[in-house]
């Protein structure tokens, strides 16, 4: 009987505590820097290689490439759309992107909307989103090859 | 004239017991969230005064439905013969030496007949909805609040017994008289009152007919809107009446030092004996209905009794 | 004199506070006592096994996230483990032990959970905040490592994806620690609790040969005598290098895989414990091949790979045929095989008792419908 | 120890249901099963070569039978026997090949910690393969997954319906030959 008293003793202890639940739109959980938030898009880093829209599970990146004008052997990115409404946050086409020309930010929240149209993401939007992430802005693209898959 | 008074007793005691009732829903999410290591509602209102308020506009405002299959009649019915009694008790409570509605000369009687009234509104709201959760509820709350009717009502005995009336403002001037209040002399009477008060409310751990983990909801499974604002108000209307029934028995009613009225000590009692129920709320799991029924059966009945049989053989031993 | 009565179908689920999902039970009750039970599943399934036959191998990684989103870190250990058994590959020792740790602060976690929904059903409403407050602090030591709270797609075939970020073990090392007083809490709080004992004590009682018969595997096995755990029957991965215990418990009932459970989440503690001591400061994190993710190509051959998550034995058959994408994969979900039993178990039992029970089993509806 | 187990397993088929069981498969090559060597982990270019019907897969005894040679009785026997008591159905897996379809058993003994693949092959066009679930309640759930996603039969099973999809889902989506209608599921 009386064990079941020492419980008391353990609630009336936490009703004295600090609170830890967050209040959300106010305050906000900071992520780690390697949070596998929304995208980012880095049109001039991009090679336009296309593992990324091969290794998409969900098959949501869709893209297409031009010539580039200075360099007729060179390709540049022209349009890149990430449909979010099937995206799953998985990461794999930052982890085969050679160029870490599409990386992931932690941004967590903002995408939900009425409409399904809204959660498509074109390069202009990908490119925009300036949160921090596990990249850095300015990184000189790598070699292509070292990381992931190169044709 | 004396009419007019009564009425106005009624329409000032319904509207402050609507607001204590607001505040009550307040105070035992706020007292559960601190608990729980969350603030509880703050949203509405500074410190969330105004949740409760929310609540209710939001259930009032809500479309009436009544299940196609249910017994409409019943249906309706149910929740105001919940209610209906749960408010007539307050007739006989005494606030304080001089705040009174009846002063009856069978205050406790009537409070226990009238509250038993409950029990139907539960049941008729568990058959008429036509589902099974309902019903089981309902079977299971009528089962449960009868049977720890009677430990409760023998636990009051003592202090009857002791007493020797059953009207509320003598308990408490007895009370006075003697110098100290009955929880010490009918210590065992009060422990076995608290915990069929808690079954009798439905409250956790004993709140079986509405375990909303088994039965979803239980008897108010197919209640929305006013309706269910009815079974809700019963409830915590009820739990006040609980609680003021134990404050004028074995807490000593509106007594306390002069410095406050007695109408605050009446209600700082009160509270006291609510913010248990809530912590009760916080810490225990719900018990089993069986276990339920043989702990009501078998241990507070005999305990009641022995308490009553102690009494009685004090008052005859002190003349 | 005898009074007429009638059998009621009671349909429980699909929508119901405590089946944890969308899981159905049709229950037969006469009274409160149930006669029949009838485990309705599928309103979950996403065809797991044939989208992974439609994927190249690594793709299937986050969605083996989805079954038990729970404990995924085995979910995906064991996917990863079981294609890497058909390339022959050896994991570099640094991966290993990042693999346990996860492993194991997942399995706290998914107990942690347990704990904390269990009480809810049984009707304490704090425990279940305690839990959640306390799993918390392991989501973010994963979500640190990984980049995610709950889906990681943490581990890869040959290795891990991420190596530790900096200072990472230590944090790692003051969580369990910050666990451990918690679970001691728990214990005041709950264990000892009459009500709580009396209402897991003696309910849903298994023996040992109806765990064997039906293939229950993990804490409900162990909790009923059986001292299965592949940790220390089959070591997997580098398991054989910690020293712990498997907690087992005679009783089988509610109680008995209740205690299971609280005594796995210490020894959980203790591995990590283990490990952080352990871990090679630096190393490689992934097979030299496995980060070419595109171009992982097992010979053809089959192979069913088994890992001790917290729910019970997990499995994965793969079959290979040469190319690129598996030629079919099967999942063993401890939570379908688990939640058979229910069929049985409940019959006598009466409606208070099913939550009880079924909460007891520990079932994950997202695995239990792949 | 595992192939002593395969010897095992393999001497106690053989008595159970006759010598040529396990060579049975493979009428062209007549092999030994006891006979033969430890045979390393299967190499690709191997594959044309008719499989062995008893053989270690991954360190692990594997048998291979036909569904008619597969009944409650062995089982039972392989259930019950002193020797083997395989008491624990870890899996069942269905695998629908072009020519044929197999149901593979991950067998465990826990008193004697071995493991056992068997492994029976039953035609496409009318596949069955008698069940197990009498013997091991296990395979109540795992084979009416089985015969929902794959459309193998199990005669004997007590229950034998789908499981996860609904009832009157049409075909079996894990054959090879299943056509995924995405405009009739709303996925278009």
């Amino acid at each position: 009987m009386f064990r079941l008293l020492k419980g008391f003793g353990v609630t009336l202890n936490y009703f004295r505590q600090k609170k830890v639940t967050i209040q959300y739109p106010e305050e906000r959980v900071a992520m780690p820097p390697r949070y596998r938030g929304i995208h980012r898009f880095f049109p001039d880093k991009c090679i336009v290689c296309n593992l990324c829209v091969q290794v998409c599970p969900t098959d949501v990146i869709t893209l297409t490439g031009k010539k580039s004008e200075e360099n007729p052997k060179k390709k540049v990115i022209e349009t890149y759309n990430i449909d979010f409404q099937g995206c799953i946050l998985c990461d794999f086409c930052t982890e085969v992107c050679p160029t870490d020309a599409i990386v992931m930010t932690a941004r967590y929240n903002n995408l939900s909307s009425f409409n399904r149209a809204e959660h498509f993401k074109d390069i202009k939007w990908l490119s925009d989103n300036h949160i921090y992430g596990n990249y850095e802005e300015s990184a000189p693209a790598p070699e292509a090859g070292e990381r992931g898959e190169v044709k | 004239m004396e009419l007019v008074y009564i009425i106005l007793y009624a329409v000032i005691t319904l509207a402050v017991l609507l607001g204590a009732v607001t505040y009550a829903i307040l105070f035992e999410r706020k007292v559960i969230g601190y608990m729980q290591l969350r603030p509880g509602p703050n949203r509405h209102g500074p410190w969330g005064m105004l949740q409760t308020v929310a609540d209710v506009m939001k259930l009032l405002m809500k479309e009436d439905i009544i299940p196609k299959n249910a017994d409409k009649k019943v249906f309706i019915l149910a929740p105001i013969i919940a209610f209906v009694p749960s408010f007539a008790i307050f007739a006989s409570i005494s606030w304080s030496d001089n705040i009174y509605g009846a002063d009856l000369n069978i205050g406790l009687l009537y409070f226990i007949g009238i509250s038993s009234i409950t029990t139907l509104g539960v049941l008729m709201g568990g058959w008429s909805s036509n589902n099974k959760y309902s019903l089981l509820g309902a079977i299971r709350g009528v089962a449960q609040v009868i049977s720890y009717e009677i430990p409760l009502v023998l636990s009051v005995l003592g202090v009857v017994i002791l007493v020797g009336s059953l009207n509320f403002r003598d308990i408490v001037y007895y009370q006075e008289s003697i110098g100290m209040w009955l929880i010490i002399p009918q210590f065992l009477a009060f422990v076995v009152y608290m915990i069929s008060a808690i079954a009798e409310l439905n409250r956790s751990p004993f709140d079986l007919p509405e375990a909303e983990s088994e039965l979803v909801s239980g008897y108010h499974t197919e209640y929305s809107g006013f309706r269910f604002a009815f079974f809700m108000l019963a409830e915590y209307v009820y739990a006040y009446a609980i609680a003021a029934l134990a404050t004028t028995l074995f807490l000593g009613g509106w007594l306390g030092p002069a410095f406050l009225p007695g109408i605050v000590w009446f209600f700082l009692k009160m509270s006291v004996i609510v913010f248990f129920w809530f912590w009760l709320r916080a810490t225990l799991p719900r018990a089993r209905v069986d276990n339920l029924m043989r702990f009501g059966w078998k241990v507070l009945i005999p305990l009641a009794l022995l308490n009553i049989v102690i009494t009685s053989i004090i008052k005859v031993w002190m003349g | 004199m005898s009074i007429k009565t009638e059998e009621m179908v009671l349909n429980m689920g699909p929508q119901h506070p405590s089946t944890h999902g969308v899981f159905r039970l049709k229950l037969h009750v006469s009274g409160e006592t149930i006669t029949k039970a009838e485990p309705v599943m599928g309103y979950l399934h996403r065809g797991s096994e044939k989208l992974a036959e439609g994927f190249i191998y690594t793709q299937f990684i986050p969605y083996t996230d989805r079954l038990d989103y729970l404990n995924a870190m085995t979910n995906n250990y064991v996917y990863c483990a079981g294609v890497e058994k058909l390339l022959g590959w050896e994991i570099p020792e640094r991966a290993e032990y990042l693999r346990v740790i996860t492993m194991e602060l997942n399995r706290i976690a998914s107990h942690l959970v347990w704990w904390g929904t269990y009480l809810l059903d049984i009707g304490a409403l704090s425990p279940f905040l305690y839990a959640f407050k306390d799993r918390e602090i392991v989501l973010d030591r994963l979500n640190e490592i990984s980049g995610a709270r709950m889906t990681f797609n943490y581990m890869r075939v040959g290795g891990v994806k991420w190596d530790a970020p900096a200072g990472w073990i230590e944090k790692v090392q003051e969580t369990v620690k910050q666990i451990s007083e918690s679970i001691e809490m728990f214990n005041t709080l709950v264990t000892g609790n009459e009500i709580f004992q009396s209402r897991t004590i003696g309910v849903g009682k298994l023996t040992k040969e109806q765990v064997i018969d039906w293939g229950l595997s993990g804490p409900i096995a162990r909790a009923s005598g059986v001292n299965i755990d592949l940790r220390k029957t089959e070591p997997y991965s580098i398991y054989d290098r910690f020293d712990f215990d498997v907690p087992v418990a005679e009783e089988g009932d509610a109680y008995a895989r209740y205690k299971v459970r609280i005594a796995e989440i210490r020894e959980s503690i203790k591995i990590v414990e283990q490990a952080c001591s352990q871990i090679p400061a630096e190393g490689e994190i992934i097979h030299k091949k496995g980060a070419r993710i595109m171009m992982i190509k097992p010979p053809a051959g089959e192979a069913y790979t088994r890992a001790e998550a917290s729910k019970g034995e997990i499995g994965v058959y793969v079959v290979s045929n040469g190319k690129t994408k598996p030629y079919r994969v099967k999942l063993r979900r401890p939570s379908f095989v688990n939640v058979a039993i229910l069929q049985d178990l409940l019959v006598g039992a009466s409606i208070q008792d099913v939550v009880a029970i079924f909460g007891s089993l520990d079932v994950v509806l997202g695995e239990v419908d792949a | 120890m595992s192939q002593e187990v395969l010897d095992l397993v393999t001497e106690k088929v053989h008595s159970f249901l006759g010598e040529e069981v396990l060579a049975y498969e493979e009428p062209e090559p007549p092999e030994e099963p006891r006979e033969e060597e430890e045979k390393p982990k299967r190499k690709k270019k191997e594959e044309p070569k008719p499989e062995r019907p008893a053989s270690l897969n991954f360190g692990q005894p594997m048998i291979i039978l036909n569904t008619e040679h597969w009944s409650q009785a062995l089982a039972e026997m392989l259930r019950d026997d002193e020797e083997l008591q395989f008491d624990f159905l870890s899996c069942v897996t269905g695998v629908d090949y072009p020519e044929h379809m197999e149901v593979i058993y991950n067998l465990y003994s826990t008193v004697k910690d071995h493991y056992l693949y068997v492994k029976v092959k039953t035609s496409r066009e009318e596949p069955a393969v008698a069940s197990s679930e009498p013997v091991w309640k296990a395979g109540d759930y795992m084979e009416r997954e089985i015969y929902d996603l794959m459309g193998i039969e199990f005669p004997g099973h007590k229950n034998q319906k789908r499981i996860l999809l609904a009832d009157d889902w049409e075909g079996h989506p894990l054959r090879k030959d299943y056509v995924t209608d995405k405009k009739a599921l709303g996925l278009d």
